[in-house]
């Protein structure tokens, strides 16, 4: 394993990647300390300044209920981040564990699992988790589970590939002679090794739920209408556009910059976890 | 060669039978069908049960899945509970401006995005890797509908240099057409594109670092030839799967696309049969998004043989 | 030797990383004239493919800087302005060889192609001449009906035909400079001869100099005219091939010559290996790179920084300051005494068959052909001692250790390990055999599971067997481990890339000792490693086996180890044992054609020797393992072949006592002077 | 060097982002409420020629236009430039005559007798006389869709212009009903008989201004003018005034806006509240006077065990929500507060009925006497819609001012049909749409009847109010039914408090300047429910 100090240096060189980094940490912190940050409660009305312009009171205005935007914003970000993670838990969890006994058992296993796989990726993410989502009706846990159960294809598919290229190294044919069984060598070589990539799929994969639970929301199916969560925000938004467009822009904007760091700090990592790159890094 | 293009031709008939299988199978979970919110609210339990014995909804949900795949091979894709007419001509029109919106953006993603992508990966670390990189990490970050709406502010409500809405057939008025898909294209093509840029300009890295790269470049060809002849013609072949995986990613996005813009689309009939329990549209949709799906990536894997001849005589040793 | 062809004079290449630099190349001069053929050796990691490719500036410039000159033809290569003639110069005047054949042709282009691709560039020809003329030469390196074989593509060539190729595309524009960088590394044996007989004569015909760089001394002895000897980024001595052989005058040349085992040695001659690892090249060591690992130093070697090329004879030079070096090969204390086997039988494998089926069609497969990986191989080894089994790559004897480790089940045949049909048992029986029966590596690197720490992995075997209670007796079993197989106990917590290959090795073997295990197979345990790595670790298993009583199994292509260590011998062809005694009547009196070529195609590390006698080249390559050749599988290759060669498959016969062979014609050709290096 | 450049392409990046902030960073002005219609200056002299874009913002749709079988109103209005009703209604309720030139009721409802326009031809040539509207009205019962004509028992045709209608039981609103419910179009008989009812769907053949010429599902629908169109003005020239009418869907609110202050369209019709509140203070949105549609929260005291069966506990949710606030400031001048099943200005609406003032405290203390000191939980069910997610998150911070803390269940308008319109919605608030069609009497009958599936399985409706609606329908006067109507109000708010009202909504459009004659009082014109395809003109653009 790496060790600890040329991982935070390597992680520090290339000045985009220290960027992401920060700003993953300012969104885990607004996430994290969502209710000690907030100016106003997120939920509080104040109808008579609806749709308020930013003001000193209000730094980014109000919404169409005059709930003050900024902490709507900085609760989102728990919202957002919740469902991004869950959904990669239940998406990797899954996809990890079908692709990896389908890349090591092989034979009619390995095809079922391919096919279904190939099947579900034959249908856009945004179809199948809008399905999942409907089937389920609207909450927060079905939210997570449509979104999360529509990324699996793409982990099985990976975790596939992995397994199938670390089956034939010469260190599991080794764990095979000392006598491991099946599980022990799926566990203990196949699972360590194929980490890295697993870990930046996740990365990537987690800009991509942000943005599934925003484009959800948009089709009316996000998380219930009074929590706030900025895919619903720029939806709501939608609606006001002229009269104000900051609605829709800010949560945007907040998903835009949260995904692209995500996206940045993933391609870091990958690079960083990369032996033939560590070298020039 | 044949052979191996018969294998795939096999596997993609029954990956397209398990996707209709799929979709079907979410539509029976979701709740609710289209006859109680056709009937609103002057409906009756009677006249709702009269109906849906019409429509033989009553049927068991396996039963009515092989009547539908039977009728599917008599050509007939079954008739809209909704619209009460044949899914055939209903999907006819809209499919046409989903396909002429997406192979538009298929078109620019694909031309535009291998050409910065090569162009990023030969000047590796040098200023236009690094600009290009920063786009493409910007595109793929974007939210569809956020920079549809976005567009619409900036170029329809502000600067009125763009129609706002709608979709008007390029025969009645093709200047209006144009203007009207200027917006739902790029759109569109952003994300593909972005994605498109990132994994080619990682394949052709990939492929620099060979060892035959090495030996053209032992043999004193110039740097030009040897991108050309030899470098790219091996990029070729992962850039071709990432091609097959564009259609996919472009459908998802032409979803979005014409709910913003209003453009009678697949994607938009989509969505409104999943939310009308429109079971029949909904499958005929599905279905031919993934015959699309899949016979893109089909071929892809049959340009596999024309690329790399260590394909074309495919013998399966155990 | 009027004209030099090029002369490099104080070549240094370094390879400035963000944190660290390498210093691969420190201040190397040669130079070589035209139909010389001058050798390069050393160990992996002394710079010696490095300097090449800072010729040709070949290596990636941005972290690389390179210094010196390199003068061709009045103009110095390495300098940059010089950047376009070097191109013009590269691959038509200068060309090069690398390594790995398969992978060094463009996979999705024609053979004939490539070939032309660089005669049209460099000859500015036509079309059809650059096509005539590749043809020509694809017929001069002898590929077999090069016309039609213009046209395929490189997978459907063998590791020995794409060499030929890369071969006939170095001298495609008559080069002046021809540099083989390992070029024969990666090919059999048999095949290696082959490669460089051709050279040999393609150079001597065309007066190209030939520039050979290898880890294998037998090959420079044989071929090369002056060879210079490289460690750690310089060259330590160089001089004419039958000087540094008789007269070697560095501590490192000696160390060399000493470690590597020869066809001609006496059997208890205990290899004397260079101990330690090979230098970190990120740093410059003060005074003498080898004082760490010489074992004659002296107290000044460590600290004088000026090392001057001395003179020591006509021509030759060296950098050891010491003068007087102790040359002599035999030291008391390195002899073994004879092992005592006693006659009691630990393994026998009876009719072994293993076929794999080539399948065809769409989704019910039907079998078209068949891949005959063993047939009917009988064997027996008794307790202690070493069966050494040899055979060049797809003679299937790797599928024959797995089928005794049970990874593959054989089609037909028995394996009894004392008395029980290992065959025959369940998965979980099988896996409790696991313990009796432990396999070695060849590449130590790859065996070994990144993401573990060298501790767990020698002690994996211990926690799936259940073999140790409780933690404090399962480290102390690890530690005694640690030091049974001469490795640091501190290292525990390293993780496997951390180490060197020597190192890598032996904990491949602590780890299969850890279950204690009666018989061991060792699938080329050494051929991955440096010479001098390699004579640490065979001493180690000859160590081992006296100390444990271990009974091996010692599976390689080099037949000058395999006889080093083996007690008998047993010779593989496609899948069949055709020849099988012991060591000293095998490599003293080999009966079969193809032992007999074997032995002939390795060199010896003795120009004398070598300039004497030529190789029993054997023809063509070998078939393809789906459709074998009717009788003796051998008879299209074997230049004693005679009619009933083809009819019947021979049968193992016991022409002397304890020594089988598998050909009809032995007997007459026992009386041919054999032509393999057998002084007594 | 390098370094240099990298920061400068991010710079390049973060001043595109800025632009674009800038340039949509319009100031999010208040909205005021829409202006009613003001009279135009002059009435100016009709037009002829142009075409009419029209368009709404509909999600659902149901393509069918044959009348007897549609069973979605919207989309049959959509067939109103080329099919007619018997007769027009104005907003306030009064009754023109239109394709029925007269009429005349005798002993209370018993029997009607219609006169028809003369001289009247159907688009196919066929004349339309009182063989064609018999066959129609038969066709409607047929149907089994429409109620409209269900107490109609026999039709007599007198000669080729008089028919008579005996009811089976003296309905003294039938007129009202035919005219204002679900538009009850005259189709041509033998266009029906010779190619189908299937093919009528799509091909309504009337005796409209304009003709269908194509029709794009949930896109467009293209009129053109009917040449022997029988209508004349007042002063006699020939009607339509337009070439054409076009129909545009637009399912995005704010395209619809953004498009009709492009100028691109002429009528936007069924305004929303946020298309209103876009279209900001523009004088050419009209809000008509009737409302169509009141939307209410209702209680399941049906359900066992279940909190709401207590009347304190829901008087107190009606104390507990300031409607009139919520609705002034959330939505658009188009919604209206109301205290009962009735909207203010309808003739139906009873001055003393008091309903519940907003009075925190009182919510408090009721639910405190309730046994609920520190309130409960509760759950809302409504259809997914942006006006009802508003809705919903508003009632909840209300709630959550006395206590109860509810969680909000929007359901898309398929499971919302099955899970609160066809069974019991379980022990949840419900919000449902009440339509006034045909009028609130009518639609009283069809829904405030205990006995309709709506409510037989969640609202346990008390005898008492069982008697007053059998005495609404045994009313054989128009007064009498407004008594027992306005007690019925009565009980149902003040007395049981069975529900709780929400808004009334109106019809709303916004009009072009250059547009005259639609039928919306734009012009000073008399303002009649739906509109009149045939007296719209446009100016010269």
């Amino acid at each position: 394993m790496m060790k600890k100090g040329s991982f935070i240096r390597v992680l520090v060189s290339r000045w985009t990647v220290l960027l992401s980094v920060i700003l993953i940490a300012l969104f885990i912190i607004a996430a994290v300390f969502a209710p000690l940050l907030m100016p106003y409660d997120p939920l509080a009305m104040d109808l008579p300044n609806r749709l308020a312009a930013p003001s000193l009171k209000h730094l980014l205005g109000c919404d169409l209920m005059g709930r003050d935007i900024m902490s709507r914003i900085i609760y989102g970000a728990r919202t957002s981040m919740l469902i991004a993670f869950v959904s990669i838990i239940i998406g990797g969890i899954a996809g990890t564990l079908l692709g990896l006994v389908a890349g090591y058992f092989g034979g009619v296993v390995d095809t079922v699992i391919m096919r279904l796989t190939d099947a579900m990726m034959a249908i856009p993410q945004i179809v199948l988790a809008l399905g999942i989502g409907v089937a389920l009706g609207r909450s927060t846990l079905n939210l997570m589970i449509a979104i999360g159960v529509s990324s699996v294809p793409a982990y099985i598919r990976m975790m596939r590939g992995q397994t199938v290229s670390t089956k034939n190294q010469m260190y599991v044919l080794s764990a095979n002679v000392i006598g491991c069984s099946d599980s022990r060598v799926m566990y203990r070589h196949i699972l360590p090794n194929s980490i890295s990539p697993l870990i930046v799929t996740a990365t990537i994969n987690l800009g991509g739920a942000i943005m599934a639970e925003a484009s959800l929301s948009y089709l009316g199916l996000g998380v219930p209408p009074e929590i706030p969560a900025w895919g619903t925000m720029v939806s709501d938004g939608f609606q006001y556009i002229e009269t104000a467009p900051m609605l829709s822009v800010i949560p945007g904007l907040c998903i835009m910059l949260v995904v692209l760091a995500f996206n940045i700090f993933g391609d870091g990592l990958r690079d960083m976890l990369d032996p033939r790159v560590r070298g020039s890094l | 060669m044949t052979q191996y293009i018969v294998k795939k031709i096999f596997q993609a008939l029954l990956v397209l039978l398990i996707v209709t299988f799929i979709s079907y199978l979410i539509m029976e979970l979701i709740p609710g069908d289209a006859v109680d919110f056709l009937l609103g609210l002057e409906a009756t339990p009677e006249k709702a049960a009269a109906l849906r014995a019409s429509l033989n909804l009553d049927k068991p949900f396996i039963v009515r899945y092989f009547m539908w795949l039977g009728g599917l091979f008599r050509g007939d894709m079954g008739t809209s509970i909704f619209y009460n007419d044949s899914v055939t001509n209903i999907l006819v029109k809209k499919l046409l401006v989903t396909f002429r919106m997406g192979f538009a953006a298929l078109i620019i993603s694909t031309v535009v995005g291998i050409t910065l992508g090569v162009v990023s990966a030969v000047n590796r670390g040098g200023f236009w890797d690094n600009l290009i990189s920063f786009f493409a990490n910007i595109g793929i970050s974007i939210p569809a509908f956020w920079l549809g709406i976005l567009f619409i502010i900036l170029f329809a409500v502000k600067m009125k240099v763009l129609p706002v809405q709608g979709y008007t057939d390029p025969s009645a008025d093709f200047w209006l057409h144009t203007k009207q898909m200027v917006m739902p294209v790029i759109v569109t093509a952003v994300g593909a594109l972005s994605s498109m840029v990132r994994q080619t300009r990682s394949a052709v890295l990939e492929t620099i670092s060979q060892d035959y790269v090495r030996t053209a470049r032992e043999k004193g060809l110039r740097e030009r030839a040897i991108l050309i002849k030899h470098v790219l013609r091996n990029a070729l072949i992962p850039i071709l799967t990432l091609l097959g995986m564009q259609i996919r990613v472009l459908f998802g996005g032409v979803v979005i696309v014409e709910n913003i813009f209003a453009i009678p689309g697949m994607g938009r009939l989509l969505v409104n049969s999943v939310f009308n329990r429109d079971i029949t549209v909904v499958q005929g949709c599905i279905l031919i998004m993934g015959i699309v799906v899949i016979i893109a990536n089909l071929l892809v894997d049959v340009s596999y043989g024309f690329v790399d001849p260590r394909i074309r005589e495919i013998k399966d040793v155990a | 030797m009027d004209k030099t062809v090029l002369n490099v004079n104080k070549l240094q290449t370094e390879f400035r990383m963000r944190r660290y630099t390498v210093y691969a190349v420190n201040g190397v001069s040669y130079d070589i004239h035209p139909g010389e053929i001058v050798g390069v050796v050393g160990e992996s990691g002394c710079g010696k493919s490095v300097s090449q490719m800072s010729t040709l500036r070949l290596v990636p410039s941005p972290p690389a800087h390179i210094a010196g000159n390199a003068v061709y033809e009045g103009k110095d290569l390495v300098d940059p302005s010089n950047a376009e003639y070097l191109r013009s110069v590269r691959g038509g005047k200068i060309a090069m060889i690398f390594q790995e054949p398969m992978t060094s042709l463009n996979p999705v282009m024609k053979v004939g192609e490539q070939i032309s691709e660089a005669i049209r560039l460099h000859m500015k020809l036509g079309a059809n001449e650059a096509r005539a003329r590749t043809i020509e030469l694809m017929k001069k390196v002898r590929i077999p009906d090069a016309e039609e074989r213009y046209e395929s593509y490189p997978h459907e060539f063998s590791g020995g035909m794409c060499q030929r190729l890369m071969i006939a595309m170095a001298m495609s524009c008559d080069p002046d400079l021809l540099i083989a960088d390992e070029s024969t590394t990666a090919l059999d044996v048999t095949i290696q001869a082959q490669i460089l007989e051709m050279l040999r004569d393609v150079v001597r015909e065309t007066q190209t100099a030939l520039l050979i760089v290898t880890h294998n001394l037998g090959i420079v002895a044989r071929y090369a005219d002056k060879i210079y000897v490289m460690y750690a980024g310089s060259v330590v001595e160089y001089g004419r091939a039958a000087d540094i052989f008789t007269a070697p005058s560095h501590a490192y040349t000696i160390g060399l010559l000493n470690s590597v085992p020869r066809l001609d040695d006496d059997k208890d001659r205990m290899l004397m290996p260079i101990e330690g690892f090979p230098p970190n090249l990120q740093s410059r060591p003060e005074g003498c790179a080898f004082s760490a690992r010489c074992t004659q130093k002296l107290p000044e070697c460590a600290s004088c920084s000026e090392f001057p090329l001395k003179m020591v004879g006509d021509g030759h030079y060296s950098l050891c300051i010491n003068d007087h070096l102790d040359r002599s090969q035999r030291r008391s204390d390195t002899l073994f005494e004879a092992k005592r086997i006693p006659d009691e039988t630990l393994l026998e494998i009876r009719g072994l068959h293993r076929e794999f089926p080539v399948k065809k069609g769409i989704l019910f497969k039907k079998t078209v052909g068949k891949v005959h990986a063993l047939n009917d191989v009988n064997l027996r080894i008794r307790r202690g001692e070493t069966l050494g089994l040899v055979g060049e790559s797809g003679c299937g004897k790797t599928t024959l250790a797995r089928s005794i480790l049970g990874l593959i089940s054989p089609t037909s045949g028995e394996i009894l390990y004392q008395g029980t049909d290992l065959t025959k048992l369940d998965k979980r029986k099988t896996r409790e055999m696991r313990k009796d029966i432990q396999l070695i590596f060849q590449d130590p690197f790859a065996s070994l599971d990144p993401r573990m720490s060298i501790g767990s992995i020698i002690g994996e075997p211990l926690v799936v067997h259940k073999l140790t209670s409780g933690k404090a007796e399962y480290l102390k079993r690890v530690e005694e481990l640690f030091i049974m197989v001469g490795l640091d106990p501190s290292l525990r917590d390293r993780s496997p890339h951390e180490l060197s290959g020597g190192q890598r090795q032996r904990v491949g073997i602590a780890r299969a000792l850890a279950s204690e295990p009666r018989f061991l197979v060792c699938d080329e345990p050494v051929s991955a490693l440096d010479v001098s790595v390699q004579a640490q670790i065979l001493n180690l298993l000859e160590r081992l086996q006296r100390e444990l009583g271990l009974t091996y199994l010692f599976i390689a292509h080099d037949l000058s180890v395999v006889r080093h260590i083996s007690d008998t011998i047993a010779v593989m062809y496609l899948g069949r044992i055709v020849e099988k005694g012991d060591w000293k009547t095998l490599c003293k009196n080999p009966m079969h054609p193809y032992t007999r070529a074997l032995l002939s195609a390795v060199p010896i590390p003795d120009p004398e020797i070598e300039r004497t006698r030529n190789i029993e080249a054997i023809k063509g390559d070998v078939p393809s393992v789906s459709r074998l050749p009717g009788g003796c599988s051998f008879h299209p290759r074997c230049p004693y072949a005679s009619a009933d060669c083809a009819a019947a498959v021979p049968e193992l016969r016991e022409t002397e006592p304890g020594h089988f062979v598998a050909c009809p014609v032995a007997d007459a050709i026992r009386g041919a002077k054999s032509q393999a290096g057998s002084a007594e | 060097m390098k370094k240099h450049k990298r920061a400068i392409s991010v710079l390049i990046a973060i001043c595109m982002i800025a632009a674009v902030m800038t340039g949509c960073s319009g100031s999010g002005t208040s909205s005021s409420p829409a202006g009613t219609a003001k009279p135009s200056p002059a009435a100016k002299t009709p037009v002829y020629g142009g075409t009419l874009i029209v368009s709404q913002s509909t999600q659902q749709f149901e393509d069918n236009l044959y009348p007897p079988t549609a069973a979605n109103a919207d989309v049959l209005q959509n067939a109103r430039p080329c099919l007619e009703p018997l007769f027009k209604i104005a907003s306030d309720g009064t009754l023109i005559p239109f394709l029925v030139k007269e009429y005349k009721m005798e002993n209370n409802g018993q029997k009607y007798t219609f006169i028809l326009q003369q001289g009247v031809k159907f688009h196919d040539g066929t004349d339309f006389n009182a063989e064609a509207v018999k066959w129609n009205i038969e066709q409607t019962q047929a149907g089994k869709i429409q109620t409209v004509f269900n107490t109609v028992k026999s039709i007599d045709i007198i000669d080729n212009y008089t028919l008579v209608l005996n009811m089976a039981s003296p309905d003294l609103f039938l007129l009202q009903t035919v005219a204002t419910s679900l538009p009850v179009f005259m189709v041509s008989p033998t266009a029906v008989k010779t190619n189908g009812a299937e093919w009528a769907k799509t091909h309504p053949v009337g005796t409209g201004p304009f003709k269908l010429q194509s029709w794009d599902y949930g896109v467009k629908m293209v009129f053109v003018k009917n040449e022997n169109y029988w209508g004349k003005d007042e002063n006699g020239n020939k009607l339509p005034y337009l070439d054409g009418i076009t129909f545009k869907f637009i399912p995005e609110n704010v395209t619809c806006t953004t498009a009709f202050k492009n100028g691109e369209i002429d009528v936007l019709r069924a305004l929303t509240s946020t298309m209103i509140t876009n279209l900001k203070s523009s004088s050419k949105v009209t809000i008509y006077d009737y409302a169509f549609l009141q939307l209410n929260i209702w209680y399941p005291t049906l359900v066992s065990g279940s909190k709401f069966q207590n009347l304190k506990v829901r008087q107190a949710i009606s104390y507990a929500i300031d409607m009139p606030t919520v609705i002034k400031s959330l939505f658009g001048a188009e919604f209206d507060t109301t205290n009962q099943v009735s909207y203010q200005g309808s003739p139906m609406y009873s001055k003393d009925i008091t309903g519940y003032k907003y009075d925190p405290q009182k919510a408090k203390q009721l639910l405190a006497e309730a046994g609920y000191p520190n309130g409960f939980d509760a759950t809302i069910v409504a259809e997914n819609t942006p006006e009802n997610s508003l809705l919903c998150q508003t009632i909840q911070s209300y709630f959550k001012a006395v206590g109860i803390n509810l969680t909000i269940d929007l359901a898309d308008a398929a499971r919302f049909a099955q899970s609160v319109m066809f069974s019991s919605w379980g022990d949840r608030l419900a919000v449902i749409p009440f339509t006034y069609t045909p009028d609130e009497i009518g639609a009283a009958r069809r829904v405030l009847n205990p006995a309709t599936t709506l409510f037989k399985s969640t609202v346990d409706f008390p005898e008492k109010y069982k008697g007053q609606v059998n005495s609404l329908f045994a009313a054989t006067t128009v007064d009498s039914a407004k008594k027992a109507y306005a007690d019925m109000n009565k009980f149902l708010i003040d007395e049981a408090c069975l529900l709780t009202p929400i808004y009334v909504k109106k019809y709303a459009v916004a009009q072009q300047s250059w547009v005259h004659g639609f039928g919306s009082g734009a012009d000073g014109e008399k303002q009649i429910r739906y509109w009149s395809p045939e007296t719209v003109w446009k100016e010269k653009r």
